[in-house]
């Protein structure tokens, strides 16, 4: 076979810890090659070292045959290799255009010659078929555009060989579909791609091979065709995992969150929640399932306390809590976990065990008449790793350190160890394992078994599937449908979701294709 | 401990090599600096003064001073000053009060002199100066010479020092005539020039020709606004009374100058004279001596032919008066 | 090496780096660095006066830089502390003359003005930034000049005209003959504990209290912290007002205990921005604050004997000052050349 | 003074007293827009006030009438050269920032200082002969109104300030460098990974901080001043750091906070002496404050919070999150 890229016995340390450890891939011309393992593998690290982000103490690598040392990104351009990161690497205050051309700026007299570049831009994201607006600013776009401006930025620099680092782990179902059909799209226009994702459908369907890595090393290369994802699975984490969580049937109970006539409006004024109507009961898992940007985010933000309400009431286990302040409403019975980890959900430069404690250090017993106890908050930590298997180096550890698939364990340990009545899970197994994922949701489960109401808002439709025992569909602000997931489809939430009414679908089954 | 080692041997040495005549006299600045054009560059030129005609030397059993960054330095330093076993110690500036006070009541077998302020102790003797005389005769002269009958007075920070200089400009123009109005203003800074120039600038904008300053740094912004407009118009008349020191140089503008003439504050001669007396065993512990016109302690710089004889005479003639106690300037405004 | 030995070495080597380059600077100018040293190490360690002025002279600026350092945890930058130390330091002496009172009284409930009036400072900027987002910095600077000018306008008012307050009370004075004496008539004074208080105050407060957890959170993370439940606004107001308290008594050290009053101020003390290079020294840790004030007091006051012994002028010394900071700062090169060094020596 | 007399006083001397705060404080724009926070303006003023009038008092001899202006070169150049050190500090060393400018700040006035005593034996330096000149700009100076406010005897330099301001913009927002300096200032890593040298830009906008600096430190010792000596800049550059924030880092805003500062300032002067009773009976200290209650106010009024760019202070560290 003919190799575009061989990276050969890569070893990379990170002072003594051994981040990858003898790895090597290789990928072939014209394939998309799968990049497969836990969170914390060492897959991101591998990449950036082929992106001369990083040195590697050991190995060398190949670039069409030819030894290289790529010493930083700008080599790694001229060869042709271009990335797209886990983070966005975007300037949130730069336009689209702007931050595509950033380093290699096209000029007319000394001044950047933006209105021919937008012209590039806009050439090219029609060539592919990604239509993204050249002169938005990146900060008003959505993630699966700026996903796109980041696919753009490496074909503006005429990369051949692509790195995908997790793209679709912050996508919607639609943007995934849209994306692989991207990638394909790419791949018969002669590029090769190294893509890493977490879900193990997407290699299955788009990948050529796949690379597994464990705990920084390789565990070896399997052809798709030949596998299927419960051997990847087991591959990378070393054990049977199972898919299709266990759960009985669940039995509802009394109301617990009410949620009537709601309006409220997102930072720029826009009514983003229409006179919204919504009922949690005890007992039962309802999910939230709709496309980015109809309402989610304001919706749980608002209901959370994080946001004004502008009309309509919310109430826990009946008491009003609207418009109330964020204390007042966890205390009524709330646990919360936010769909940015980062942002909301932990204080990063915190440690582990002052973060277990965020919720509740002011009370008994965590503090004491204005007096912490940090004795006790240890212990806490202490548990909550135990427990939920959070992966650090111990509770004194900063939350910064941590991989995403951890940091979130630790969030979903501090709530759901709080034993809320209703408990939101905003996106909780974004970016995470299929081990990890295998783990939260067996969690969500259990705190509907032990009778307590629990609201799931996710993007992955399978997801929203297996967990929840009723799915309300969100569009445009409003709950447009409630469907049991033994009675419908991924196909039928999709047209719902893209604001079909149950009726259409029946007569619209021919559009599934596109939606898939 | 070796510091104190070291001081005693100098302590031995001085005392040793120095014979009865030799009286070593030091001074400690305040945060104005030893050549701040005023009276810490005065007074230290008055030691060094003293200093020569003693024949010392510059250093310990001579003379000496130390410099203060803050008035936290000014105790350290005149104990510094005394452990150097100096026979009399100046303190230069009211600030200084407390410090000496202190350090006087420690080493009551030492003197201590203090400049523009006064301390109650038997060992100290107090210097202060009649500036509101000097200010006098620097209003006569602006009144004398004023064309648009305006006159701009800058002060910096309002304290009494400066009130003196401006209660006596004022009663000098008056007695001259009462009918002009003298533009008093305080910047409230010493070393904000870019005050004193836009203060300048509006005084001289409103028609008034001569301003006196009396805000140290502040008054250099005074006299680069007039030095401007000299410059952008030869005949401009614009003039600047310069204080302290005799501020001729500032006023260069090419051939042209701006300063009228300055209000010296001879601190210089209060100190030598002092030194002198308490050489002679005179030392004037627990008084107040205050230096006016009569003493020479405060007097009007050469204008330079700036001002006419004529002018002249009839400024000596209230520097009489004032001195033979004629005329009592006022010290409040 | 281990972490700690590296912690400890980085300082000492910036420091001897600093007088290093002093000396270069001294040589060329025709000083002699080794009697230039030798002065400012009796300026600082000589005798037990200059000991004694030594610690007298520490402890504002320890409590200027817990000022800084406190708000800095809290994620604000106070270049007020300048202003503050100010308003405190005319409080101090105001009460400390105004009323006749016994000691045990008297010299708390002006302590505790003094901190008032800094706190009161602070709050101006806490309150501005915390409701309608306007920068601290900004808002601290201005309250600098505003407290230059009423403070000596005050100095006039209550003095009936003069350009200096009254004296204190004894009974509201940190002066001590017992220190005094022991340092043989320097200016020590009690001060230094109350600083040293503080220390442990500003350290209890952050390490132990619930309000220091929500304050640091805050000072991380303002969106966690709401999330989590806690009052953003309070808590950058407290942290201003609380840094502005600790300003104040840095004033209160200079009122009550150096000078036992308050003279016309020509211009600003210096000791608030000195404050900024303390913290940032001490990392912003209470511990550390010590060590930058230690340092930065100890090389100011001694500095003084190197004109006075050596005749070498004060200039030089800021410049060495200066310096030290500088290299303390760039801390992370040295730790680099020690890491080098520690690997050659595992090679062998 | 009538009341357009008035303006005529006022406008100039804003303009006048706003020129070394404009430059000083676009230096600060193009330093912290790059990521690194300067506060060390204070000591790179000082510098610029200090080599402008030691060279000027050197060379006036061979320059005549240029001099000033030539001064404001040499002190562009070594003011930027003294800049380096905190770039190497805060780039290459990733010193804290703050510490680093605070160490430039003590360092700038010992130097100049230290200089000044060998130079001239005193703590002083003389007096310049040859200031910047106010000139009347022709033909414009005769317009109605307009004319006596902004082009009768105005300052060159206070041109240059408000001209400068338009080109900084026109640098920052049009040109490839100042794209590269806002993308380094916002998210470092990711211009790094676009081939961008992160380290270049920030030493870069350090050193023209450090120049634009040194030309408002020179501006204001050869306007205001006319000497230099340890009080001849205290404060200037922390208004200009204010004037820097109070613009939102954009140099047309720091134009304007700069002016807002002058107008204040000659607005207060010129209201303590106007000449009604009780306004002559209102006590000094309330017009000495009042330039710096006015900028409190105002800011107050822009509500809304000035960002600052995102990676401010942060040395960049390849590979760290
Ligand atoms: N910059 C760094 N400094 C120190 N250690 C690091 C760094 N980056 C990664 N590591 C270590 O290397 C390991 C692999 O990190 P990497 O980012 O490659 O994981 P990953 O496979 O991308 O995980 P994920 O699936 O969550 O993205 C981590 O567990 C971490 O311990
Ligand atoms: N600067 C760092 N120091 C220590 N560990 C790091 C660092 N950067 C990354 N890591 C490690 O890399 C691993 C994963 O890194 P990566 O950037 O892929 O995070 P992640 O788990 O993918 O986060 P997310 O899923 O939120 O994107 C984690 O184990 C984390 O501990
Ligand atoms: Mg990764
Ligand atoms: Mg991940």
């Amino acid at each position: 076979m003919e190799y575009v890229i061989e990276m050969l016995n890569i070893t990379k340390e990170f002072g003594n810890f051994r981040a990858n450890d003898n790895i090597t891939l290789q990928l072939a011309k014209g394939e998309i090659h799968a990049l497969l393992g836990e969170n914390g593998a060492g897959k991101s690290t591998l990449m950036n070292v082929l992106f001369g982000l990083y040195q590697p103490e050991e190995g060398e690598i190949r670039v069409n045959g030819k030894k290289v040392n790529i010493s930083n990104p700008n080599v790694a351009n001229d060869l042709g290799i271009g990335m797209v990161h886990q983070h966005f690497m975007l300037v949130e205050n730069l336009t689209v255009t702007e931050n595509i051309i950033l380093g290699s700026e096209p000029k007319k007299m000394g001044v950047v010659n933006i209105k021919d570049a937008a012209k590039k831009v806009a050439e090219i994201s029609k060539l592919y078929g990604l239509n993204v607006d050249p002169y938005a600013k990146i900060e008003d776009i959505s993630v699966g555009m700026q996903q796109r401006v980041e696919i753009l930025k490496t074909l503006y620099r005429g990369a051949n060989i692509l790195i995908f680092d997790e793209p679709t782990a912050s996508l919607t179902p639609q943007e995934i579909q849209e994306l692989i059909g991207i990638m394909k799209k790419l791949i018969t226009e002669g590029k090769s791609i190294i893509l890493i994702t977490h879900k193990l459908q997407e290699i299955m369907d788009v990948s050529d091979r796949v690379t597994v890595i464990r705990k920084g090393q390789g565990i070896g290369t399997v052809v798709t065709s030949e596998t299927n994802p419960e051997e990847l699975a087991t591959l990378m984490v070393g054990r049977q995992v199972t898919f299709k969580t266990e759960k009985g049937p669940a039995n509802p109970k009394e109301e617990v969150l009410h949620v009537e006539d709601l309006v409220v409006t997102d930072n720029r004024g826009i009514e983003k929640v229409k006179g919204l109507n919504l009922s949690v009961r005890r007992g039962e898992i309802v999910g939230l399932a709709g496309i980015d940007g109809n309402g989610q985010t304001e919706l749980i933000e608002a209901i959370a306390g994080l946001r004004k309400v502008k009309s309509g009431k919310i109430t826990i286990n009946s008491k009003d809590i609207t418009g109330k302040k964020p204390r007042q409403i966890t205390e009524s019975g709330l646990g919360h976990i936010p769909q940015d980890r980062h942002k909301h959900g932990l204080v990063l430069d915190f440690s582990v065990g002052y973060n277990s404690a965020l919720q509740e250090y002011y009370h008994e017993p965590y503090s004491k008449n204005g007096i912490m106890d940090y004795g006790i908050i240890s212990e806490k930590a202490k548990s909550i790793i135990e427990e939920y298997d959070v992966r650090t180096q111990g509770e004194h550890e900063l939350a910064r350190a941590l991989s995403g698939g951890n940091q979130q364990k630790l969030i979903i340990g501090r709530e759901v160890s709080r034993d809320p009545d209703f408990l939101i899970a905003a996106l909780p197994t974004r970016g995470l394992d299929v081990g990890a994922i295998e783990f939260i949701h067996k969690r969500l489960i259990e705190q509907r078994d032990n009778g307590k109401a629990v609201f799931l808002i996710s993007f992955e439709l399978d997801e929203v599937m297996n967990v929840s025992d009723r799915i309300a569909v969100i569009h445009d602000g409003q709950i447009v449908d409630t469907v049991i997931p033994s009675e419908t489809t991924e196909q039928e939430l999709g047209l719902l979701m893209a604001g079909h009414s149950t009726k259409e679908t029946s007569m619209k089954e021919g559009v599934d294709r596109d939606v898939k | 401990a070796c510091g104190t080692d070291k001081d005693k041997d100098k302590d031995s040495s001085s005392s040793k090599g120095g014979n009865e005549s030799d009286f070593s006299v030091a001074m400690v600045t305040d945060v104005g600096g030893i050549d701040d054009k005023s009276f810490n560059q005065s007074a230290w030129e008055g030691i060094k003064k003293f200093g020569e005609d003693n024949k010392l030397s510059e250093g310990d059993g001579g003379y000496a001073y130390l410099q203060s960054k803050g008035e936290a330095d000014y105790i350290p330093n005149l104990n510094a000053l005394v452990r150097r076993d100096f026979n009399l110690v100046f303190g230069v500036g009211f600030m200084m009060e407390d410090a000496i006070g202190t350090i006087a009541g420690q080493q009551e077998d030492k003197l201590f002199a203090i400049i523009d302020g006064e301390v109650d102790q038997p060992n100290v003797a107090n210097i202060l100066f009649k500036e509101q005389e000097g200010a006098f005769l620097a209003g006569v002269a602006a009144a004398l010479m004023t064309e648009s009958d305006k006159i701009g007075f800058v002060g910096g920070v309002d304290i009494p020092v400066i009130e003196r200089f401006e209660a006596g400009f004022v009663a000098g123009v008056a007695a001259v005539n009462p009918d002009i109005k003298v533009d008093v203003k305080y910047t409230g800074a010493f070393d904000k020039a870019e005050l004193g120039k836009a203060e300048a600038g509006r005084m001289y904008s409103s028609g008034v020709d001569i301003i006196f300053h009396a805000a140290g740094g502040t008054g250099n912004g005074v006299f680069s606004e007039a030095k401007e407009r000299k410059q952008a118009d030869k005949n401009a008349n614009v003039w600047v009374i310069g204080v302290d020191s005799d501020q001729y140089d500032e006023g260069q503008v090419g051939d042209d100058n701006i300063t009228l003439t300055s209000m010296l504050k001879r601190v210089d001669n209060a100190v030598q004279d002092i030194s002198k007396l308490a050489q002679e065993g005179k030392f004037p512990g627990g008084e107040t001596k205050v230096y006016g016109l009569h003493d020479d302690g405060v007097a009007l710089a050469d204008s330079r032919g700036a001002i006419p004889e004529d002018v002249m005479k009839q400024i000596d003639e209230y520097a009489k008066q004032i001195a033979d106690g004629e005329i009592e300037v006022p010290e409040f405004r | 090496m281990s972490n700690r030995v590296v912690n400890l070495l980085v300082p000492i080597i910036s420091i001897i780096l600093g007088l290093l380059v002093g000396a270069i600077v001294m040589l060329f100018s025709g000083y002699d660095p080794v009697s230039g040293y030798i002065a400012l190490w009796n300026g600082i360690f000589g005798d037990s006066y200059a000991i004694g002025e030594t610690i007298r002279q520490i402890s504002p600026y320890i409590l200027a830089g817990l000022a800084v350092a406190f708000a800095f945890r809290s994620g604000l930058f106070n270049i007020g502390v300048e202003g503050q130390l100010m308003v405190g330091w005319f409080t101090a002496v105001y009460v400390g003359a105004a009323f006749e009172l016994p000691m045990i009284i008297h010299l708390p409930i002006t302590l505790l003005a003094a901190a008032l009036a800094g706190a009161l400072w602070g709050l101006v900027p806490g309150i501005l930034k915390a409701t309608l987002k306007v920068h601290e910095v900004i808002v601290t600077i201005m309250m600098n000049y505003v407290a230059l000018h009423v403070v000596n306008a005050l100095i006039k008012t209550v003095s009936g005209g003069s350009y200096k307050t009254d004296k204190i009370q004894p009974t509201a004075s940190l002066r001590s003959d017992f220190l005094s004496n022991l340092t043989d008539y320097s200016t020590l004074h009690y001060g230094i504990f109350v600083a040293l208080a503080m220390v442990a105050v500003m350290w209890f407060l952050l390490e132990k209290t619930k309000t220091g957890f929500e304050l640091k959170a805050v000072g991380f993370n303002e969106n966690a912290s709401q999330y989590a439940g806690m009052n953003v606004k309070k808590n950058i107001i407290l942290s201003m007002v609380i840094s502005g308290a600790f300003a104040g008594l840095a004033g209160a050290m200079e009122g009550l205990g150096t000078f036992g009053s308050m003279t016309t101020q020509g211009g600003f003390t210096g000791i608030g921005f000195d404050g900024i290079a303390v913290a940032l020294l001490g990392a912003n840790t209470p511990l550390g604050v010590i060590f930058g004030a230690s340092l930065f007091g100890s090389l100011k006051y001694g500095a003084n004997n190197m004109p006075n012994a050596a005749n070498i002028p004060l200039e030089i010394v800021s410049i060495v000052v200066a310096l030290i900071i500088f290299f303390v700062a760039s801390g992370y090169i040295i730790r680099v050349g020690l890491q080098r060094l520690n690997k050659k020596k595992e090679a062998k | 003074m009538s009341f357009l007399e008035v303006l005529y006083f006022i406008i100039p001397t804003s303009i006048a007293y706003a020129a070394p705060l404009i430059f000083t404080a676009i230096g600060g724009v193009f330093s912290e827009r790059s990521g690194v926070v300067n506060i060390g303006l204070e000591g790179l003023m000082v510098m610029g006030a200090f080599v402008g009038i030691v060279f000027n008092l050197a060379f006036v001899d061979v320059f005549g009438g240029w001099t000033p202006w030539i001064s404001l070169l040499a002190a562009m150049l070594v003011a930027a050269i003294f800049s380096i050190m905190h770039a190497v500090a805060s780039v290459s060393f990733r010193a804290d920032q703050v510490v680093s400018g605070v160490a430039i700040n003590m360092l700038g006035i010992a130097i100049a200082l230290f200089s000044v005593k060998m130079m001239f034996g005193k703590g002083q330096t003389d007096f310049i002969q040859e200031k910047i000149p106010r000139v009347n700009i022709p033909i414009l100076q005769d317009i109605p109104v307009l004319g006596p406010m902004f082009f009768k005897s105005v300052y060159g330099t206070s041109v240059l300030a408000i001209a400068l301001a338009f080109v900084a913009w026109f640098v920052i927002y049009k040109t490839p460098f100042g794209l590269r300096l806002r993308s380094v200032g916002e998210h470092p890593m990711a211009a790094d990974t676009m081939g961008i040298s992160v380290s270049k830009i920030r030493y870069t906008a350090v050193i023209i901080s450090g120049g634009l600096a040194g030309i408002g430190g020179a501006i204001y010792s050869q306007t205001m001043t006319g000497d230099f000596g340890h009080a001849t800049i205290n404060g200037q550059g922390f208004m200009a750091l204010a004037a820097m924030i109070f613009g939102k880092w954009h140099p047309i805003g720091a134009l304007g906070a700069a002016l807002f500062f002058g107008f204040a300032q000659t607005l207060a002067i010129s209201a303590s002496s106007i000449d009604i009773d009780f306004i002559q009976k209102i006590p000094a200290v309330y017009f000495h404050i009042l330039p710096y209650v006015l900028t409190i106010l105002a800011l107050a009024g822009f509500i809304g919070k000035a960002n600052a760019p995102k990676a401010n202070g942060e040395p960049y560290i390849k590979g760290s999150r």
